[in-house]
């Protein structure tokens, strides 16, 4: 029994995550739309094109290799494993021991790189500027990261995520420091720009010239581009999931029952739901940056992080 | 017991036989002998090192091979891990360079100089590590100087290449770069040499037992000068910046195999000198020196990675890159200091096993990255990524080997060299707990310069493998490339199986790390635990297997590809021109090349990087208003070197003419100078005692 | 937070959807499934067709609410929306730009240019009209079209 | 309140207080740099407040009002008036710090540096007397360390005098913070001090921008050249 529901909720959040993320994405541009004074297109609209897109012809453009051809699988598959790791909805699987929180990070950085060889695999010139914008935007991010994961981890005394988020549950202080507070903000700006979204990149434009991502799947059609449509959307589903769990851990479930983990699911929709409004809601405010102004922001980001870290260790007594 | 002497003996008439058969045999003969013998070498070394590591010891004392003190030998764990890694490097990539002497013909590498040697620095690679006395240890240092200089300069003509066409660059590259290696390395040695004399004249004896036992009656501020002077000719060998101006011109130019070597075997003596000297026989030391260790770790990581970034020369860029590992193994050995210094044993452990599994895995990784840009460079006679281009489908193996090993490097699981990295920060993030304030604040920085560098080195070997292997030739030498022979490709499978290996299951090499660990003085397994699959801490909930990570990520991709399949239509894949927007096929010209891929990334660390650039606009005869010619030039200089050598160049060359000055060419003034040497020297006699 | 005053103030924009358009729904189409990704090309119009594509998109008219939207490349593309009367050196571009498409795709032909080539027929730069290039399904007839027009073709496409 | 609360707040305080400092650092909008200056404001007369309370002393409940009344209510009004006249002159150029001296995202690091600087400087301190107050005072002195950085590298004069208020909040939340409380004597002279010196720059300021059109320094080498 102990078992069964263990992996049910593995399972969970891997299936939560597959079939919620267009749901978000769809959620998040009809809040847009909304505040731009459109009617919009409806939640569902996302598993629409996906559903077309399954339908329609693959293509493989003459030229492209076999990196091109297993990036989007690729792309989705680390977002899954790291997916069935971070407790999105039970912090007590089997898998929790393995939930190493540099793990799910270097997971999703996996997922950049294969999907940037991939734009280099095309060997056109918008793949080469995708894959080379992504590539140093991911390369400055990984500080914030990783020092975010170090704040998160001081107080927990472990990078195992799980752990983290039962601590949290257990002592709420911890979240209203000024290291949790600062960790929160790093953390932030640092999935905005893993997900391409504005400020960092706008994930509707139509000028190849300021794309990021966009740029680097161009040349996809088909299931291919599903596979990376619903890569990127679990990426950001993820992820937002991901700030949730470890900010607003409750509701998780750290027990193993049914009702628990059917109650830990709705909170988990509730939750992604109300940081997908804001976030979308921010979106229509803000201006995506230029590229060479996106270090700064970066570089702001780290310094919350270093604050976070430093914070956490002079505040919080560990004198 | 006596497996150890036996194979080390065996290794030494290896390799007496294999120069020897360099010297004496044919071309074609000559090659296949020396090979097979340098691989035995390498097979015997890295027995020796495996039988240390699985627990054996041993120590014996030759007075008749060195004058005076005689030959000192001893084998604990710590000297079998760098045996080892040495031989098991040293016999795959002694199979892959048969193959790769074999089609350069008999200059270069086939040459009967370069042969003779290369089985004496291979045992020389194996033996640094064994020696146990200070002269024992400096001839054989000295001896792996040597032999690496010869190899390094074994191009100097130029190698020939199978296709007929003359080498890119001519042989001045290689002159000046066995120069800069040449002067160097010595200046190392000569530190080595003071700080080694002023040691052993303070523990009053050479033999390193007798310093270990000794070092803790000097005073300290000797100990503190003896541990600079030597970790500054250490870490000169190991690459790390701002010593590092030698290893990515010499790296580059040796020929491949070689540069595998050094690369992979040569510098990471550096580190054991430096781990064998600092933490053993010093027994540790104050804070200071750690912290400098670890400021100098995270200085090489970074700015190693950023050289490579900027690198367009796939060699040169896999330099930077041993560059920047050997910062982050830096970073490793400082931070076990660091923590031993402040009493806190398992986690100095920890760190310092996270140093030397990275060692490991960056030995293995790239060694196989050499070899794989050797058989670039053998098959087109070309290094330079802004030329190279679409082999992926030319050379399909060497893609695949290549692309595997960049997995490694990119520290991302689930390559092998994400298990060392994950160790490394585990340790650092861990080390809060350590009390001092230079503690808190370092850690923090040393996390964010490792993470960094890794986040570069995913950019440089999307970069290195993007713009090197995949999309179209930029140039007819990339197209017309052939797979290497089947001897290199073997020898790169054996160094893709060890990759492979480290990468699923590290755990197999637990306990010989723990005893490496061990053999310093720190609790080898206090703070690791080797599971069959994986490794765990002990005091803290943290677990890693790669081998789950695989499978689960194996059995993700099996669900990504499969279940669209099920719910779609089944349509016929079909092959489409790729997109030029409308206006024809698109060009190779029009590719990204390795340049504009780095450009961002050179625009975001322009204050660091100072790239030079200059636009030289060239008007017709008739008209300042039309442009004939526009060229625009653009280099990213290093600016360490730049900045930190050429004055002292400068200032030597400055010297060097005031000397001259002095040297009238008169005997009297030779004798007036040592008559007056004389005085003040008994002058100073008087007033001092 | 003038922004949001502004947003509070405006409210909702977009008219109330007309009707469903009479005619069939394309029956290449029916595979889609109330998802269609435009790209637009220009063969040579006045960008008078432009125009009213861009205001087809706009707040007001919302083409994006019957599930059309507009793409950066043709890859990922269903519809490909052509303006004008199809230009010498256009001809080449809107052929591999159709072949770039995957099945199943359609062209709509946006604008009196773009059926009959309209006041540029017989010019010396004009090759034809869309049609005579590229295998055309629905037309949206208009110099130039009225974005109630374009978007009632999109809803045929889209079938919403 | 009980301990736990105290030193929650106070922490919470001493967070919001050294992040305005940064976002001083971050922003190029000189109106949005006095908006994040009056609630940095807000965060010290917060510190002070919380101090006194746990303490029980009304002096320092006073001075803290006293310092919040002009910190986030005067001097940001001041600032404000002289940014809209310069505004009103001299167009959108005035009011935004477009070229510091050194980059944005190079000051944002120097800041990481600066901050770890200050915990490293005042542990000694922090360890004499291990209160949650001490505890935090690294805060105040990397407040005072960025706020001398933004004064040393701003070009516009009015972004200066933000720097400048920003090294005076911090030496204010040091003293707070390290002996609870200064005296209100010295409090309000070295108040009025800053008061004086934002009017003196002020009109300073003004003949700057009559006599030269623009209030970047850079420019007033030239008189000395």
């Amino acid at each position: 029994m102990r078992n069964t529901i263990g992996y049910a909720a593995v399972v969970g959040q891997v299936v939560v995550l597959a079939a919620g993320a267009p749901l978000l994405t769809g959620w998040m541009r009809q809040v847009r739309a909304r505040l731009e004074g459109r009617a919009g297109a409806g939640v569902l609209q996302p598993w629409r094109d996906t559903r077309k897109l399954l339908r329609k012809e693959p293509i493989t453009p003459v030229g492209t290799g076999p990196a091109f051809r297993a990036a989007p699988a690729l792309l989705v598959a680390t977002t899954v494993v790291a997916g069935a790791l971070v407790p999105l909805l039970s912090t007590d699987t089997p898998v929790s021991g393995h939930a190493d929180l540099i793990v799910v990070v270097a997971l999703v950085s996996l997922g950049t790189l294969a999907l940037a060889l991939a734009g280099l695999d095309t060997g056109t010139a918008f793949g080469g500027m995708g894959a080379s914008r992504e590539m140093t935007v991911a390369s400055l991010v990984e500080p914030t990261l990783l020092l975010s994961v170090f704040a998160l981890s001081i107080p927990a005394g472990t990078t195992n995520v799980p752990a983290i988020v039962s601590g949290a549950i257990h002592s709420p202080a911890r979240l209203a420091s000024p290291a949790g507070l600062l960790a929160v903000a790093a953390l932030a700006v640092a999935v905005l720009a893993e997900t391409s979204r504005i400020p960092v990149d706008n994930p509707s434009t139509h000028l190849e010239l300021t794309m990021i991502h966009e740029a680097m799947v161009l040349e996809y059609a088909g299931p291919d581009l599903a596979l990376v449509e619903l890569g990127a959307q679990m990426r950001l589903t993820l992820l937002l999931g991901l700030l949730s769990s470890l900010f607003v851990p409750w509701g998780i479930a750290t027990g193993l029952s049914w009702t628990s983990l059917v109650v830990a699911a709705v909170l988990f929709a509730v939750k992604v739901a109300v940081l997908g409004a804001v976030l979308a809601a921010a979106e229509v405010f803000w201006a995506k940056v230029r590229l060479f102004r996106v270090p700064e922001l970066l570089a702001g980001s780290f310094l919350l992080a270093l604050l976070a870290v430093t914070a956490s260790y002079f505040l919080n007594g560990a004198s | 017991m006596s497996a150890i002497p036996a194979a080390l003996a065996t290794a030494t008439a290896l390799a007496a036989t294999g120069a020897l058969a360099g010297l004496g045999l044919p071309y074609r003969l000559r090659v296949a002998v020396v090979g097979v013998l340098t691989a035995g070498v390498g097979v015997a070394g890295g027995t020796a090192g495996v039988a240390a590591l699985g627990g054996s010891r041993w120590r014996a004392v030759y007075s008749g091979l060195v004058p005076l003190a005689g030959a000192h030998v001893a084998v604990d764990a710590l000297a079998g891990l760098f045996m080892a890694v040495a031989g098991a490097v040293l016999a795959a990539v002694a199979v892959y360079g048969i193959g790769y002497a074999t089609g350069h013909g008999a200059h270069g590498l086939g040459s009967r100089t370069a042969q003779a040697v290369l089985p004496v620095f291979a045992l020389s690679l194996v033996l640094v590590p064994v020696a146990a006395a200070v002269s024992t240890f400096l001839l054989l240092w000295e001896l792996m100087a040597l032999t690496s200089l010869f190899l390094v300069l074994a191009e100097h003509r130029g190698g020939h290449l199978p296709l007929g066409r003359s080498r890119e660059r001519g042989s001045p590259s290689v002159r000046q770069a066995g120069t800069w290696y040449a002067v160097m390395t010595h200046l190392g040695l000569v530190l080595l040499l003071a700080g080694f004399a002023l040691f052993a004249a303070q523990a009053g004896g050479e033999t390193f037992a007798t310093l270990r036992a000794g070092a803790h009656g000097i005073p300290p501020t000797v100990r503190g000068l003896v541990f600079v002077l030597v970790a500054l000719a250490f870490t000169s060998k190991a690459g790390a910046v701002p010593l590092h101006a030698w290893l990515p011109r010499a790296h580059p130019e040796a020929p491949s195999p070689v540069s595998a070597l050094m690369s992979a075997a040569m510098v990471n003596l550096g580190i054991y000198g430096l781990v064998r000297t600092g933490l053993d026989l010093l027994g540790g030391g104050p804070a200071w020196w750690w912290l400098g260790l670890l400021a100098m770790g995270g200085a090489s990581a970074v700015y190693g990675i950023l050289q490579a970034a900027m690198a367009s020369d796939l060699k040169r860029l896999l330099a930077y890159s041993t560059s920047e590992n050997m910062g982050l193994v830096l970073t490793g050995v400082g931070a076990s200091g660091l923590f031993a210094a402040h009493g806190d044993k398992p986690l100095a452990a920890l760190a310092l096993a996270a140093a030397l599994l990275h060692v490991v895995n960056h030995a293995a990784f790239k060694a196989l990255l050499f070899c794989a840009a050797g058989s670039v460079l053998r098959a087109t006679g070309l290094r330079d990524l802004d030329r190279l281009g679409g082999l992926r489908a030319r050379m399909p193996v060497t893609a695949a080997l290549f692309a595997l090993a960049a997995l490694g490097a990119v520290a991302l699981p689930p390559g092998n060299g994400f298990i060392s990295e994950w160790l490394l920060l585990q340790s650092l993030v861990h080390g809060l707990a350590v009390p001092g304030v230079a503690v808190a604040v370092v850690l923090p920085l040393s996390v964010a310069l490792i993470a960094l560098s890794t986040g570069i080195a995913a950019a440089v070997f999307v970069k290195a493998l993007g713009v090197g292997f995949f999309a179209r030739p930029r140039d007819e030498r990339a197209a017309a490339a052939r797979e290497a022979p089947p001897l290199m490709l073997a020898g790169m499978t054996l160094l893709a199986a060890g990759v492979v290996a480290l990468a699923l299951v590290p755990g197999l090499l637990g306990h010989g790390l723990d005893r490496a660990v061990g053999a310093v003085g720190l609790p080898g397994s206090g703070a690791l635990t080797w599971g069959g699959l994986g490794v765990r801490l002990t005091d803290i909930s943290a677990r890693l297997e790669p081998l789950w990570v695989v499978a689960a990520l194996t059995a993700a991709i099996v669900l990504a590809t499969g279940l669209p399949r099920l719910y779609g239509r089944r349509r016929r894949r079909v092959n489409a021109r790729l997109w030029d927007c409308g206006g024809g096929a698109p060009t190779p010209r029009m590719t990204y090349t390795a340049t504009s891929f780095a450009e961002p990334l050179q625009r975001v660390f322009d204050d660091v990087l100072a790239p030079e650039q200059d636009v030289d606009v060239t008007p017709v005869r008739e008209s300042a208003y039309l442009v004939e010619r526009v060229r625009f030039q653009h280099r990213v200089p290093d600016r360490i070197e730049h900045r930190l050598y050429e004055p002292v160049l400068r200032a030597l060359a400055s010297t060097g003419r005031a000397a001259r000055r002095l040297a009238g060419g008169s005997v009297h003034l030779y004798l007036g100078y040592g008559f007056a040497g004389l005085v003040v020297l008994l002058l100073a006699l008087v007033v001092g005692w | 937070m003038g922004l949001l005053r502004k947003i509070r103030t405006t409210g909702r924009v977009a008219e109330p959807a007309p009707p469903r358009p009479e005619g069939q729904v394309q029956p290449s189409a029916r595979q889609l499934g109330g998802s269609v990704q435009v790209r637009c090309v220009d063969a040579g119009s006045c960008n008078g067709c432009e125009i009213e594509i861009a205001a087809a998109f706009n707040p007001v008219y919302d083409a994006e609410r019957y599930g059309a939207r507009q793409v950066a490349s043709p890859r990922h593309a269903d519809v490909a929306l052509v303006t004008g009367p199809v230009t010498r050196n256009m001809a080449a571009p809107l052929r591999r730009t159709v072949a770039a498409m995957g099945e199943p795709r359609l062209v709509v032909a946006v604008g009196d240019c773009a059926i009959n080539c309209g006041e540029f027929a017989g010019g010396y730069g004009v090759e034809g009209a869309v049609a005579d290039v590229v295998p055309v399904d629905l037309a949206v007839p208009g110099c130039p079209p009225e974005p109630e027009a374009i978007v009632a073709a999109l809803r045929r496409v889209t079938g919403r | 309140m009980s301990a736990g609360l105290y030193t929650q707040l106070l922490d919470l305080a001493c967070g919001a207080f050294l992040l305005a400092a940064v976002l001083v650092l971050w922003g190029r909008e000189l109106a949005a740099i006095v908006r994040v200056f009056a609630l940095q404001g807000v965060a010290l007369a917060a510190v002070g407040l919380l101090l006194g309370a746990h303490e029980a002393r009304w002096d320092l409940i006073l001075v803290a009002l006293a310092v919040g009344v002009l910190r986030a209510g005067v001097l940001p009004y001041l600032i404000r008036r002289a940014l809209a006249v310069s505004a009103a002159d001299r167009g959108s150029d005035e009011v935004r710090e477009t070229q510091p001296l050194v980059n944005v995202a190079a000051s944002l690091l120097t800041a990481a540096l600066l901050t770890l600087l200050a915990y490293a400087v005042a542990r000694p301190l922090t360890e004499l007397n291990p209160t949650p107050a001490t505890r935090a005072l690294p805060v105040g002195l990397a407040v005072v360390l960025i706020g001398f950085f933004v004064l040393v590298t701003r070009r516009r004069a009015l972004a200066q005098v933000v720097g400048f208020l920003l090294l005076d909040n911090g030496i204010t939340a040091t003293a707070f913070l390290a002996t609870s409380g200064v005296p209100v004597i010295v409090e309000l002279g070295v108040s009025f001090d800053v008061l004086l010196a934002v009017l003196v720059l002020q009109i300073l300021t003004t003949r700057v921008r009559e006599a030269f059109g623009t209030t970047d320094i850079d420019d007033l080498r030239e008189l000395h050249d």
